[in-house]
């Protein structure tokens, strides 16, 4: 079930870049006047950088289904939970 | 292993009695003992409050306490009775005992975990009865704010501390579980062999796992919202009361689910035992359970109909409590068809596990009443859904209980019960617990509120009727206490399989060696495989 | 005892779909629960153990498909019909929820242990309600302190009442008595004496009764007084020089928002435009509006928006 | 025990088996933090949805420059503890110490920046109930703002100081020669946790100092 396939340390180093090099736009974006596209675009790059800590440094790429859906679950809980509360708050 | 051979050598009971032995042990069949006795304890302090709220209702004005007190009794057994009785009751006792011997394995994956979460639930339990010595919480299992945030003085912060640490116990038990079934099963014990009773314990530690976190974080917000005087809850400050309604009852409908699958597992073991019959649509079962479980998610707007939630958002609610409640009811069905062709006999499990069938029915139904936008204005805090709940958590989940509790003490004691005893209190609690709360839809939809002391003349009638049955109900519980520990001295000494089930925790000794087998079994044959095994007693 | 009460009387005009609804499940389950004990019952006798059935189950793959078809009919038949009862149940709560335009307000504010209501005429009530009959009425309610809920069995309506905004209810009552007015929600320590009775009146009646209770000025004319007192008409009189929104004929009508949004001005935007100025900001205008948050009760608060409402149909 | 422990507990079959336990075992714990973390998140997305302007104005008062480096530190620490864990899979018992020694040192830091963030905002007067004094429009808003502001990074911060725990006793194990390229669980599953804290904070980042700061 565990992988034995050892992820070479270049790896890593390239990941650690890539998570460097998207806070540097994450932080830029901030900056930028893109009105309501704000939003989005910050939480598409936390979620680009999440999935990478999770693929490389966390050995999911590898890793057996039944681990994938087990890491992926916790967010699906959490999407049902502030989907259907915000569908209450917004129609209220 | 012929069924016939008494066991007379080293189980797991023998290996040491004294207090080291128990509070150290990491054998999950002596964790599932000291849960049970445990949760017994609760048990009897949740019902003394139920005795002692009956006995308030017979007139009008509460005469037997104070309106004050009676919230905290109420409180208490809510409190008790969920976190402390009913969540662990047939996870953490029979689960514990039997999942590892059902899937052929020695232990738990982490046995230290499960020690340790025995540890945290008497931490938890601890505390909430610290609370329950000083004063006791007034705000009911709900919590709801900005109640229990601003306007109560009484001890919510110990109630909430004790059921944030027995949270982490569920978390761990459903942990536990879940990877035990994932790594540890015997040889030959593929998903679709598992006994439908693994099935339910899978399902519930899901459950378990997903929806406990959820709580104890919503908790801890409620609490430091108290603390400090400010918090997310907060109307004066902006805050939205409803906001904590939706974070508690997404926890908590899941939470009832987490009471009752359980108690269909054991169901669904009793009646294809004692109908010498596999059990009806065994796929269609399983996955009934996990359906239940994951849809169990979507559901807990209904509880918020008439709370201030959007129209909409409630219309959608009752849409997905409607598409729930399908899997309930194929179960009953199938458990129905069970009997179909079967061998059927009447020993004291089977008569509780058709009274779970009989109850849990009348419960599921008139969840449909509640789940109805239409009626629920009418029917919301009133004594219908209080009659609701009970019928599936006290009719289904503790009648399964017992009924489970009764089909496995061979097993675990290497003791029979007394026969004739064990169904004359099966029957006993079947119809005291009907005499308890049917009344209670009559009264409900008469609109008689909830967690009234007072209540208006014309109710009294149902309530009467109510205690009455409540006090027959009592010695439904009571009974089976007396003659287990009874049985425990003076119990016919019980065989390796005195039922002939099929199971692997069957074919080993009772009370099963501490390794709980010799060697580990292989499976070959399919879950249930009855067909025409001669019946119990040989 | 004289009467066993089995059921609620029926005073409201949506009583009797409910009471519709309540039937429809009622035989709907009874017929299922006794499908399934006799079922149970028969199956137990017949095949007792030891007993003479004959028990061949035929070929196994004919009783693998027989089963696949009951199982399917026994998960189909149950969903549709649980979405005919969802989609009836649906049209009634709608019915039930929806508020007729010409209804007779009443502010009830609901505090830890009583019931206040006020009709617009001035007329103020504790733990008591007076309507007229065949006439729609709308509860406007908000709560001072904790979470209450508005119960009236006997016209099958009940609804939360939240500290920090307004919710409706909205019933017509069609036969005159009295009737039960309950708290619902868990509220403190006398939740369960937080009662009230309902008292149903013809329409000549009720106006009887609102010219003997008339003894306070309209709440119209207290808000008036409120809104001069806080000094509200130096930036929204017609002829203040501050650029602030008017609220002649402002009641009823869509508000544009500065970003963006559009609200209908009703009485939760004025409770807000007054609590929470820079929340909803009319377009044009930018958020100077001080917040009076603390300085007004709730009771001033309605008297202030029924002074608002008369600004509307006035002209 | 120069080569490790190969053996594996009694009621496992073989290394093997318990090695997919723990694997699956962590992961489970690992989503229950992530239901943690995931109800604050959403107690603050359903009550910024309601006041957007408030809960805006008050992110632009939290201190971005220190928000970021600690991120880049919390990055870099993910990085070092992942050279840890290959250092164990390969038994380099001195790498090990190494790297893990780097971890905590970072973990460290970012909690000394966490504290001298803290300490700021206090001098600004923006910590809730205890002395939050704010002139502009919907101060109650901002106010809850920082209330979940220092509710989730408090609760974060605690899990960042249970990882320094974690990893400095692994450090000390690995010292003691205790993992081999058989036996590395406890470095791994700490490694998969403290990956997990760095990840939650990558979300803790933009939704409280970014979002919708121009």
């Amino acid at each position: 079930m565990t992988n034995h396939t050892y992820t070479r340390p270049r790896v890593y180093v390239l990941v650690w870049l890539t998570l460097l090099a998207l806070l540097a736009v994450t932080v830029a974006t901030a900056f930028l006047p893109l009105g309501w596209a704000n939003t989005p675009v910050n939480l598409a790059i936390s979620v680009t950088q999440a999935a990478l800590v999770m693929l490389f440094s966390m050995h999911l790429r590898a890793a057996h289904p039944l681990v994938k859906i087990i890491a992926v679950i916790g967010f699906f809980g959490i999407g049902i939970l502030i989907i259907l509360s915000l569908f209450d708050v917004l129609t209220r | 292993m012929n069924s016939t051979a008494i066991a007379t050598h080293e189980s797991y009971l023998s290996s040491g009695w004294n207090w080291w032995s128990w509070l150290s042990t990491l054998d999950h069949k002596r964790i599932g003992i000291m849960y049970t006795v445990s949760i017994t304890l609760l048990f009897g302090i949740g019902g003394a409050a139920a005795a002692m709220i009956r006995l308030d209702l017979l007139t009008p004005h509460s005469q037997l306490v104070s309106i004050e007190t009676y919230n905290k009794l109420f409180t208490v057994h809510g409190v008790i009775m969920v976190w402390f009785f009913l969540i662990p009751s047939i996870p953490a006792t029979l689960g514990n005992f039997l999942l590892p011997m059902m899937i052929g394995a020695r232990d738990l994956a982490f046995p230290r975990l499960n020690l340790l979460s025995w540890y945290l639930f008497v931490g938890g339990a601890v505390f909430t009865i610290y609370a329950l010595l000083n004063g006791g919480a007034d705000t009911g299992w709900t919590f709801y704010a900005p109640y229990s945030t601003t306007y109560t003085s009484s001890q919510v912060f110990a109630v909430a501390t004790g059921v944030f640490i027995a949270g982490f116990s569920s978390i761990l038990t459903g942990l536990n579980f879940v990877v035990t079934v994932h790594a540890m099963r015997a040889p030959g014990m593929t998903w679709f062999r598992l006994p439908l009773f693994i099935w339910s314990m899978y399902a519930t530690s899901l459950i378990l796992v997903l929806a406990t976190p959820v709580l104890a974080m919503t908790l801890m917000l409620m609490v430091f919202e108290r603390t400090f005087g400010i918090g997310v809850f907060d109307p004066a400050l902006g805050g939205d009361p409803l906001l904590f309604q939706h974070l508690f009852w997404f926890y908590s409908h899941p939470a009832v689910y987490i009471m009752v699958v359980p108690a269909m597992g054991v169901a669904s073991e009793i009646i294809s035992c004692f109908t010498r019959n596999s059990v009806f649509g065994y796929r269609f079962m399983a996955f009934a359970i996990l359906a239940i479980a994951a849809f169990g998610f979507l559901v807990w707007g209904h509880h918020m109909f008439v709370s201030g939630q959007s129209a909409y958002a409630g219309t959608v609610f009752s849409l997905l409590t409607f598409l729930v409640s399908v899997p309930s009811a194929i179960k009953v069905f199938n458990w129905t068809a069970t009997l179909y062709k079967g061998q059927v006999s009447f020993e004291a499990p089977m008569l509780y596990a058709l009274g779970f069938i009989g109850l849990f029915t009348i419960g599921g139904l008139t969840g449909l009443f509640l789940a109805s936008l239409g009626l629920d204005v009418q029917l919301h805090d009133t004594y219908f859904v209080v009659a609701h709940f009970h019928y599936i958590m006290v009719g289904g989940a503790v009648m399964a209980f017992f009924g489970g509790i009764h089909f496995w003490w061979p097993k675990i004691t290497g003791r029979m019960y007394p026969e004739g005893w064990a169904r004359f209190s099966a029957i006993l609690t079947f119809i005291g617990f009907n005499l308890t709360f049917f009344p209670q839809f009559i009264v409900g939809y008469l609109g008689m509120p909830r967690r009234y002391p007072e209540y208006a003349p014309e109710f009294q009638v149902w309530n009467v009727f109510s205690s009455a049955g409540a006090s027959l109900l009592v010695f439904g519980y009571v009974l089976p206490l007396i003659y287990l520990l009874w049985s425990l001295r003076y119990g016919e000494r019980a065989l390796n399989n005195p039922w002939n089930a099929k199971g692997l925790e069957w074919e080993t000794a009772s009370p099963p060696p501490s390794e709980n087998f010799h060697a580990t079994p292989v499976v070959t044959e399919e879950a249930y495989a009855y067909a025409r095994a001669e019946s119990p007693h040989g | 005892m004289d009467s066993l009460p089995f059921f609620p009387d029926r005073a409201s005009t949506i009583a009797g779909s409910i009471d519709n609804l309540y039937f429809a499940w009622l035989i709907l389950s009874g017929v299922v629960a006794l499908a399934v004990a006799v079922a149970i019952v028969w199956f137990a006798v017949r095949y007792r153990r030891g007993s003479a059935a004959d028990r061949s189950l035929g070929d196994v793959a004919e009783h693998e498909k027989t089963m696949h078809h009951i199982e399917i009919v026994w998960t189909v038949v149950p969903l549709v019909l649980f979405l005919a009862m969802f989609f009836w149940s649906a049209k009634v709560y709608y019915r039930s929820v929806t508020v007729p335009k010409d209804a007779l307000p009443i502010y009830v504010v609901a505090k830890q242990w009583m019931w206040h209501a006020e009709h617009p005429g001035g007329e103020r009530e504790i733990d008591e309600l007076h309507v007229p009959a065949n006439r729609p009425v709308e509860l406007l309610m908000t709560s001072q302190d904790v979470i209450h809920s508005l119960s009236i069995p006997g016209f099958r309506i009940k609804q939360d009442v939240l500290p920090g905004r307004y919710t409706t209810l909205s019933f017509t009552a069609n036969r005159p008595g009295e009737y039960h007015l309950f708290c619902t929600q868990f509220c403190g320590a006398s939740h369960s004496l937080m009662v009230g009775r309902v008292v149903v009146m013809e329409p000549a009646a009720f106006e009887g009764w609102l010219s003997a209770h008339a003894n306070m000025p309209t709440m119209a004319a207290r808000g008036a007084q409120r809104y001069r007192q806080l000094g509200c008409g130096g930036c929204h009189d017609a002829q203040a020089t501050v650029r602030a929104p008017k609220l002649d004929g402002l009641f009823g009508r869509p508000v544009q928002l500065r970003d963006g949004r559009s609200v209908l001005a009703d009485e939760r935007f004025i409770r807000d435009a007054v609590l929470q100025p820079t929340q909803d900001v009319p377009a044009g205008y930018d958020a100077n509006m001080p917040s009076f948050r603390g300085q007004i009760s709730e009771e001033e608060l309605l008297e202030i928006i029924e002074y608002v409402k008369s600004l509307s149909n006035a002209t | 025990m120069a080569e490790g422990v190969t053996a594996c507990a009694p009621q496992f079959d073989d290394a093997e088996q318990q090695r997919t336990a723990s694997n699956l075992g962590i992961w489970i714990f690992l989503a229950t933090e992530i239901l943690f973390f995931g109800v604050l998140f959403a107690a603050y997305a359903i009550t910024r949805v309601r006041y957007p302007e408030a809960f805006a104005a008050a992110s632009r008062l939290t201190n971005l420059p220190l928000a970021g480096t600690n991120t880049a530190i919390l990055v870099t620490s993910s990085l070092t503890m992942a050279l840890g864990v290959h250092a164990a899979q390969h038994g380099a018992r001195r790498a090990i110490v190494g790297w893990l020694s780097v971890t905590v040192a970072l973990g460290c830091a970012f909690l000394a920046i966490k504290a001298v963030e803290y300490r700021l905002d206090y001098l600004e007067h923006l910590v809730p109930s205890l002395d939050f004094r704010y002139a502009g429009p919907q101060a109650d808003q901002v106010e809850l703002f920082f209330y979940m502001y220092f509710f989730i990074t408090g609760v974060h911060a605690l899990h960042v100081l249970i990882g320094i725990g974690c990893i400095a006793t692994i450090a000390v194990m690995a010292s003691r020669d205790t993992f081999s390229p058989d036996y590395f669980t406890p470095v791994d599953v700490t490694g998969l946790y403290w990956h997990l804290v760095d990840v939650i904070w990558l979300f803790v980042f933009p939704v409280l100092y970014l979002i919708s700061r121009s």
